[in-house]
């Protein structure tokens, strides 16, 4: 389908390095993890997850952040999704610990939201590089256990979700969620593994997108094929093993970058 | 056991280029679903990013694809053509381009080490700036280019044919000519799509190609007009969904079909095409596939 | 109000030629569903029955047509088209086809009697041996077959562009230079459909032109490229089936729109059509219809 | 879509000029009425009226019928359909009139069928050229009450259909359905009009077909441009008032054929 129309009812300065912008239109049967391409007229289209119904969080990094942060209320995007899988959801007497790095909080936000509308308990980690880059602890507080770390140690413990993970009974836990950068997402991973708790865990994971539909093979990775796109972005661990994952991806030509 | 210019396919279904085409894994991943062969993503002299995003919609009828020919190039691809090789247990044909002969050239004798199993010369892609359809729509320069493939390297050299010209079989005669051991069509039919909530082309491209269930109907006319001038086989692209799509494709003349588009369906859509149309040959008295190839032009 | 050519259109939604255009009658009765103007079916120099059938098929995402310029010659339709325009309250068109220079202007003259609001000069129906792309594909026929009618005809006079070619601009410049006041596009894009449970082409005439959904991105994409070269006014055909369609034509370079296969949906997809556009162009503060013409070329 | 090829799985010769082609595919959603393009590959595709829910009833009127009725019990013909409107079904308690002329009583058929089975009272008049020709008697007769002419006077009574409508009052029934060449429909219809009935009657038109769905504008009717194919074939009288119904017909290039 044609893009969506969307316009920017809220932008919500978050942290210093990422913004939430609120759309007039709700996207009601996403489920938390699944993301939509958003397209910056004249510039690009880019992959986002759904923050919210109506919402993405957005972290500058580059050109077509740069313009989306250039943007004011008022103004508008075109939207095409949501596409791929999101998160499996929880059932009602399962226990779930996430674990969030920087905008990674994003597809885990609406996450525990969901979870704790249904009663679900929870534990969140929530790591980022300062104080100021904590993502949405308000939307994680009421939800449950919150553990903060950051790197700086600006604020509560300092050091890394992982220093958190090492501290926590995962075997305690039914169901564990992450996303975050790669490299934290593949300690995280590492951990899992050493404790058989991978094949319980869902990873939230980026690639380069091209068409966003499971079709040009852009963002397949070694070596199974699995499509972020598509397959993805939410995976199980199981399916990482033996995987690139966290070695390298593919930059917009189909070249190895290491991570 | 289908035979195409010398290359043997367990059955007629061959992933087209530019899907699910740029890995190793992918495309073994794509044979493994059921693909009797799989073409790489066009591959060429210098590494690309292509265009850029939005690079794809879905029409519901179709789709249309600005990608802009993304590549590694050969030296990079050349490891991803050998993992395909490898694993995937069945023939792979590199796709390639270039803006020359010379380019053509390099890009072939650059992949053959890992010794693909054909070459498609990709000179039909409707968005790429002096690549592709703006040198394939020009009888000379494709028959030069195809004679300087095959004379450049030892394996079957397929040429894949735009739609977007007067008269596709001018085209089709000159890369036999040429010394082609067959021609692929179609690629990608031109066209765009504009967003009016604000007046922008979609595509980062601006336009680009048609392909799935709306080209098939121009698609087998390309196919029957190929078949009924030519002497070499013909492989059918365009809007093959279903094994009903490709026996019609067959009817119309070609040797064998490649998907695209339709994998967006899903990656069974290999094994249930192939499937299909084995127990069509059996259920209708065909005794092999190749029976029905080009039958419509028999039935006057 | 919207002015094209001179003739003053109630709102930018056109009959295409060759939909319920056989008859003044029929003609009428499209007119007041809320056309803005109608074309005639295209009209010969000779009475011809077209093709046997079938003559066209419905494909979900379009449809496959090869009448085969059916019509009753233009003496007998003289008295059609007085009807058409003695009753319909809106301009109407004569779409007329002939094999040379002169057949179209023995045609042309032959209805002027009847005093059409203009000439729509069909040198693009794909399926007519003889007549229509074949003459269509070649600029200098169309640009002297464009002066021969302007010269013989007070009335201003519209060439209708085939999209079977490499560029449709060449020939669009050369309806141009031979003076006419507008180009229409796009007429069907060649295609086929085979039965497969016997091998056989499914229209009567084997192979014939797509219409319909699948031809709006190939449409857009011929307004924009004209638009782009062109100093007269676009008319824009090819899968139009609502006021999104016709805005996006319009944006592309269009300054109004016909509607053909969409006919199918009901004739109501006239009136629904033009309102849809007066209320776009109330809602998003743009002045008159015109101020969206062309606008996706200055979205970059 | 695609014509779907039907095998004729029975072939049975109703009079000396038609035959009835059964296949092994019904058209169950089929209204009486309606008609379907039938496809004679290699000749032409034509259309005829569903005899039966899997069945046409064919008339050697020509080159395409002529090929017809060289097809044996097994062949395969294309069909496209079922198209155009149906009659009007009547209402259990109403009670009806059907008025057929030859190969006219084709759509009749299935619709007295259908009466009868809710019980509608109704009365038939059937006309041929002669005893031999007469379709359908077999299929009426069980029916309701039934009036046979024919134009020789072979059988029964001799003359036209409109010879027993003359006989008939038609105040007492509140549904006419008609069917036959349009010479006699054109009787009726002056007939029914003295009676002011046109408004209770249908009437089943032929005109060439070309598209056979709406599109092409080969079989509208003067003088309100009603396509036969699509707004009809079954036509409320009223809407053939004034019209060229009874006077001429278009041949296939759009060209006036008087009857
Ligand atoms: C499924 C998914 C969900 C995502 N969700 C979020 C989110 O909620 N919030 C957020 O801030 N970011 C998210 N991202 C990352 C986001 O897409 C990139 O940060 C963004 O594309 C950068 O664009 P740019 O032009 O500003 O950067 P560039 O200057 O173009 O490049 C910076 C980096 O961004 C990445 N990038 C650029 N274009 C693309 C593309 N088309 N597809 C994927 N990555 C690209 C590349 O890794 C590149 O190295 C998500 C990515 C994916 C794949
Ligand atoms: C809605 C409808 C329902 C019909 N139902 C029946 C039926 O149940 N049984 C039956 O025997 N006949 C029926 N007919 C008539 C039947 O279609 C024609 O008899 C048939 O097309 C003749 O074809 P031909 O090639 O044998 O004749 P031709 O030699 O082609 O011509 C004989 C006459 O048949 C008519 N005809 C030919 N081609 C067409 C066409 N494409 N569309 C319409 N008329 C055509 C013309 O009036 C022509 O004058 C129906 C017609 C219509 C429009
Ligand atoms: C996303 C996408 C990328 C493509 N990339 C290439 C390419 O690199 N080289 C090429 O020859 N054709 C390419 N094509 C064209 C396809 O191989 C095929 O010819 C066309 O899509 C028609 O087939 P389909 O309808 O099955 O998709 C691409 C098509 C799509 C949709
Ligand atoms: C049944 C049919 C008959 C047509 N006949 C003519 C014709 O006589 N002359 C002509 O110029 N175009 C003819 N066309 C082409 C249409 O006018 C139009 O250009 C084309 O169908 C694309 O528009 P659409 O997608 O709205 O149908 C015909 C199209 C159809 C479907
Ligand atoms: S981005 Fe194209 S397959 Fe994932
Ligand atoms: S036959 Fe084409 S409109 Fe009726």
């Amino acid at each position: 389908m044609y893009p969506i129309d969307v316009k920017i009812i809220e932008i919500i300065k978050e942290t210093p390095s990422t913004r939430t912008f609120v759309f007039d239109r709700s996207f009601n049967e996403a489920v938390a993890g699944q993301f939509v391409m958003v397209w910056i007229r004249g510039v690009d289209e880019i992959p986002m997850t759904l923050s919210g119904k109506n919402s993405i969080t957005v972290q500058k990094v580059g050109d077509a952040t740069e313009k989306l942060f250039m943007l004011k209320e008022g103004d508008h995007l075109g939207i095409r999704g949501p596409f791929g899988n999101g998160f499996t959801l929880p059932g009602r007497d399962e226990k779930i610990l996430l674990i969030a790095g920087g905008v990674g909080a994003a597809p885990l936000a609406p996450l525990a939201e969901y979870a704790s509308s249904i009663g679900v308990c929870m534990t969140t980690i929530l790591g980022a590089r300062n104080a100021d880059e904590l993502l949405f602890v308000d939307r994680f507080t009421p939800c449950g256990e919150l553990h903060l770390t950051t790197d700086d140690g600006s604020a509560h413990r300092c050091g890394f979700v992982t220093d958190v993970l090492a501290d926590t009974d995962t075997a305690a836990y039914d169901r564990i969620y992450t996303c975050g950068p790669e490299v934290m997402m593949k300690c995280v991973f590492g951990m899992l593994e050493k404790e058989n708790s991978v094949g319980k865990t869902e990873f939230s994971l980026h690639r380069y997108f091209k068409c966003g539909i499971g079709v040009c093979g852009a963002c397949c990775m070694d070596r199974k094929g699995l499509r972020v796109c598509r397959d993805g972005p939410v995976f199980n661990g199981l399916e990482l093993v033996d995987s690139e994952f966290g070695n390298y991806m593919r930059g917009p030509g189909g070249n190895k970058e290491l991570f | 056991m289908n035979k195409i210019t010398g290359i043997e396919l367990d059955n007629p279904t061959i992933l087209a280029a530019g899907i699910m085409g740029t890995t190793g894994a992918s495309l073994v991943r794509v044979a493994k679903e059921g693909a009797g062969a799989v073409v790489t993503k066009s591959i060429g002299p210098e590494p690309k990013e292509g265009h850029k995003n939005p690079s794809m919609i879905d029409l519901g009828y179709g789709f249309l694809n600005a990608m802009g020919l993304p590549n590694p190039s050969y030296p990079d691809f050349k490891d991803e053509l050998a993992i395909a090789k490898n694993e995937s247990n069945v023939p792979v044909i590199a796709s390639i381009f270039g803006g020359t002969e010379d380019e053509f050239v390099d890009v072939a004798i650059g992949l053959m080490d890992s010794e693909p199993d054909a070459f498609e010369l990709n000179v039909s892609c409707p968005h790429a700036k002096g690549y592709g359809a703006s040198v394939g729509s020009n009888p000379d320069a494709v028959e030069s280019i195809t004679v300087a493939v095959k004379d450049a390297v030892d394996a079957p050299v397929w040429v894949k044919l735009t739609p977007n010209v007067t008269d596709i079989v001018i085209i089709g005669e000159a890369a036999q000519r040429g010394g082609a051991d067959a021609v692929v069509g179609i690629n990608t039919v031109k066209g765009m799509a504009i967003d009016i909530n604000s007046g922008y082309p979609i595509l980062g491209n601006r336009f680009g190609g048609l392909s799935g269930h709306a080209v098939k109907p121009v698609a087998l006319k390309c196919v029957y007009d190929l078949y009924a001038s030519l002497d070499i086989p013909i492989i059918g692209v365009g809007g093959v969904y279903t094994w009903q799509d490709a026996i019609e494709m067959m009817m119309a003349g070609a040797s064998a079909v490649q998907v695209g588009s339709a994998v967006y369906e899903g990656l069974e859509v290999f094994s249930s095409i192939s499937s299909g149309i084995k127990s069509f040959i059996n259920e209708n008295d065909y005794k092999y596939v190749g029976d029905i190839v080009g039958i419509a032009h028999e039935r006057i």
